[in-house]
């Protein structure tokens, strides 16, 4: 079956050129970048290159730069690696109530932990209340960490203000970039962000490999202990393949992104176009916001998400439900209930995030399918009709 | 995620729909945990000649309501009586585990269902049947 | 050039079956684990078979695998896991003076934390002690953590009897078998371990993964926080190809580790006779240890290693360093030092750590080569011989 | 790791070996530390006409060795003393930053092997110009 892959935040397909640069690492390069002979030479010259690679897409030092296993792990190391400094034990820490759960739960452990947390609020567009930030701001604080751009309904906070008013207050300010990476540059001689994560595997590069830039003297507790690699801050073995892929993946990227950002919000407007027209009782979430260019989170009323995925499964169409499906509880998406959609409500929407893969005939096909689906779901459903008992 | 026989369900649900004038009708669930069923009877000579469901929910809610229908269909009331969660998720080869509180609601369904029909008819109801009722969203 | 790569110890190359497992996960199979969609279950089935595939090995259960990004994350989680658990505060951890410093450095950490900490000795073949072990576990202890094979000389630690010391005290015991998984079986029925780490790297599978034994109703305190992965252990998107690669590698060397442990040493035999015969003051470190099949550490006197490695090297030839040479550090490697080699013949200390790649062909190539080049070292050093000024 | 420079020096030292009765000599370093260098100097008319060393250590101690031989080779005793281990580093092409003690060592045998000459000739020995030792190892 041919698929129409529009689930691209949740992963992306690994680009073909990308998997070319990664393939002599592995297969006749595969030494260990810590080894003296010529094979671990050439893993150590990949590796300088590529950190170089991304340092220049941030207009950084290479040395600001350090690999790691993925998203998650950058952002528990820029969390609990600040929290964790003896000058930091117990100072209070600001996040968002729409992070990641990479973000989201790390604070929410450190809270158990005795650290006083702030959760910012958004607004019905998914974007946080600067104002409330600068208040939170009016306490001793040891680090503020908000994400670039969510990963449910693709809303863009004011990273550059948010990084001057922490700036200002001599406050570390971390962002969660797994989501905009090389689809939104930042020129880090301009914005004084002190921590950022991102991930491979959102920009078309492989899975298990992320980075994190650390601005020069910015200090962290060690999140894990062993060799000397990476600058003493991140030990064991570099994944040399994953690591250049990931350069590779990004370079692509950010050198295009504006044609392909461009590319994505055209189809992306024609699809929110054409469900908004031909489906009654249906909403854009986080509509007016600021919005990555790929994505878009839609709501059906008296549906429920994860019966429309499988419907849209069913004819090789690759979704995603804004609620946690896979977790253990019943709540919806936190994401969604920040932005006050009604719980019933958030239960019914469907992210489609668009990536490089997709053409428009793809698009017109779910344009096409949307509304008889819907139609169907919604005979079946006890809500939003009279039953005549 | 889901087995084949889960899946079958979800893309052809059995006895999806309504019946006019019931025997037996109980709604179960909640929509703010995105789980509503709404079970519907049609009962001759203690046996369910008919039965029909309708869901706002997942895929394991399809799959568990549809699969029950199918398997009470032309049992009498005792046997329907005795269906368990486990019986239906076993019929369906397992749900993930994240996924079994699904189950329950089929077979309170059911219940439900089955509840109003004894005390529409002013029949005795049978031990351990309540009245089930979907709470409403209080946000 | 053709190498002849006898740094396996350090990385293997990656087995081409291994790479080819993986390839469907890099192209077409591209999903999220946690996707309900088609490629979501593609990859969550291939994800939970490798899990799967690496419990039979150890005849354990599946939910007792979980993956990790490397040896050293799975090294640090069973200490920092177990150490951090509330009710074991700051009672002692008991280790070995050469472990890796995966868990050397952990343990380190958690003694200036505050946690007693023992180092166990080694005798001059690099085995631990179990007297040493049997009175430091008379005080109150955590943890214990001994690695299986020493990955500089090769030393196969008693793990069965210590083991079964720890599950007498009901001390938890876990072992870093990274250098030893697949090469030498553990049935987990049989043997009380708790915990156990390993890395794909190590054993022709892909550098950036690794997993971890967690024996059913061993609690760990989490090491980071984030999504619902791995039974709630370890978040992050799955790394499904590396995973998969890792599950392939694994399988493959258990099921021949017999045949290929008879094969590697009688090349390391015929390596280790020919040095000692054909060069004057020349020493196994660890001669006389139950060792890995396939390592060789050998010391000429009044050379320095590292000039051997680059000699080495300029043939072609891929080994490795006792001492840690990368490292800030003058001091020569702690293994040695803890087996009472003296520092200036630990600085002299070569690695040869071979691997299903290697031939006899190759071997013989060394054997003719390492007198004429230790000569030449020799000739250049200032030690050894006096000069007439 | 190491430049070109650095491993072609490796493979091809300079000056490797020793003077027979030597006007200067010098052994510094510690064999403990995996590093210890021997300097033979051999001078007329306040010109260092010719030089050799001996080496125990790295890649990086036997390319500044060898780098720094070739750099006093024909130099006057002055200038000779002027050489910085940072001057050696960079006709190196640079060292790893775990390697720069090794370029210490070089400009540390000249100056021994220079003191040697000094004293031993009864000259004015330059200012902070020391003899140096090697360390026994005492483990
Ligand atoms: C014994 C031992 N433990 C741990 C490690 C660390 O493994 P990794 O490089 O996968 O982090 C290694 C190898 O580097 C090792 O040899
Ligand atoms: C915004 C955001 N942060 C963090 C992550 C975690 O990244 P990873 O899966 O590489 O750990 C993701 C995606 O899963 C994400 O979308």
């Amino acid at each position: 079956m041919d698929f129409i892959y529009l689930d691209n935040n949740a992963t992306t397909p690994l680009n073909p050129v990308v998997l070319e640069s990664m393939l002599p690492f592995l297969k006749e390069d595969y030494g260990n970048a810590s080894s003296v002979h010529e094979l671990g030479r050439r893993a150590r010259t990949a590796l300088e290159k590529s950190r170089g690679q991304i340092a220049d897409l941030f207009n950084a030092k290479p040395e600001e730069i350090i690999f790691t296993s993925c998203g998650t792990e950058s952002d528990n190391y820029a969390i609990l690696g600040t929290a964790y400094l003896p000058e930091n034990r117990h100072k209070q820490i600001i996040t968002s109530k729409i992070e990641h759960h990479a973000v989201l739960h790390t604070v929410e452990f450190l809270e158990k932990q005795g650290y006083p947390a702030v959760y910012l609020d958004v607004d019905e567009n998914g974007i946080i209340k600067l104002d409330q930030l600068e208040k939170a701001l009016e306490k001793e604080t040891s680090l503020v960490s908000i994400m670039y751009a969510n990963n449910e309904v693709g809303s863009l906070q004011p990273i550059e203000q948010i990084a001057k008013m922490c700036n200002e207050k001599g406050v570390k300010f971390h962002t969660d970039a797994v989501q905009a990476f090389a689809k939104h540059p930042v020129d880090m001689s301009k914005i004084p962000i002190d921590m950022l994560s991102l991930s491979a595997h959102k920009i078309y590069g492989p899975k298990g490999v992320g980075a994190m830039y650390i601005r020069k003297g910015v200090k962290l507790f060690r999140l894990m202990h062993g060799g000397h690699h990476e600058k003493n801050k991140r030990p064991g073995t570099e994944n040399v393949a994953g690591i250049v892929g990931l350069a590779t993946a990004a370079r692509r990227l950010q050198n295009n992104h504006e044609e392909e950002n461009k590319r994505l919000s055209l189809l992306r407007d024609k699809l929110q176009t054409a469900l908004l027209n031909n489906i009654p009782d249906c909403y854009v979430n986080g509509m007016n916001a600021a919005r990555l260019a790929n994505t878009l989170n839609i709501r059906f009323d008296y549906v429920e998400g994860e019966s429309i995925l499988l419907h849209l499964d069913m004819e090789g169409i690759c979704a995603s439900s804004g609620s946690a499906c896979t977790s253990d509880t019943l709540e919806p998406s936190h994401v969604l209930l920040a932005m006050c959609v009604p719980k019933e409500r958030a239960h019914g929407s469907i992210r489609f995030s668009l990536g490089e893969t997709n053409t428009e005939e793809q698009i017109d096909k779910v344009i096409d399918l949307m509304p008889t689906l819907i139609k169907k779901l919604r005979s079946m459903s006890p809500l939003g009709h009279k039953s005549n008992k | 995620m889901y087995s084949e026989k889960v899946m079958d369900h979800v893309r052809n649900p059995r006895n999806v729909g309504e019946i006019k004038d019931p025997d037996g009708y109980g709604m179960v669930g909640n929509p703010c945990c995105g789980d509503v069923m709404e079970m519907f009877l049609k009962i001759e000579n203690n046996i369910i000649v008919d039965i029909k469901f309708r869901t706002f929910g997942c895929g394991a809610a399809i799959a568990t309501s549809s699969m029950v229908t199918e398997m009470i269909k032309g049992k009498t009331l005792e046997e329907a009586l005795n269906v368990t969660n486990k019986q239906v998720t076993k019929a369906l080869d397992g749900l993930p585990e994240q996924k079994m509180h699904c189950s329950v609601l089929a077979e309170q369904g059911i219940r439900a269902a089955l509840y109003d029909y004894y005390s529409k008819h002013n029949l005795p109801v049978p031990e351990g049947l309540k009245q089930s009722k979907t709470v409403k969203c209080a946000d």
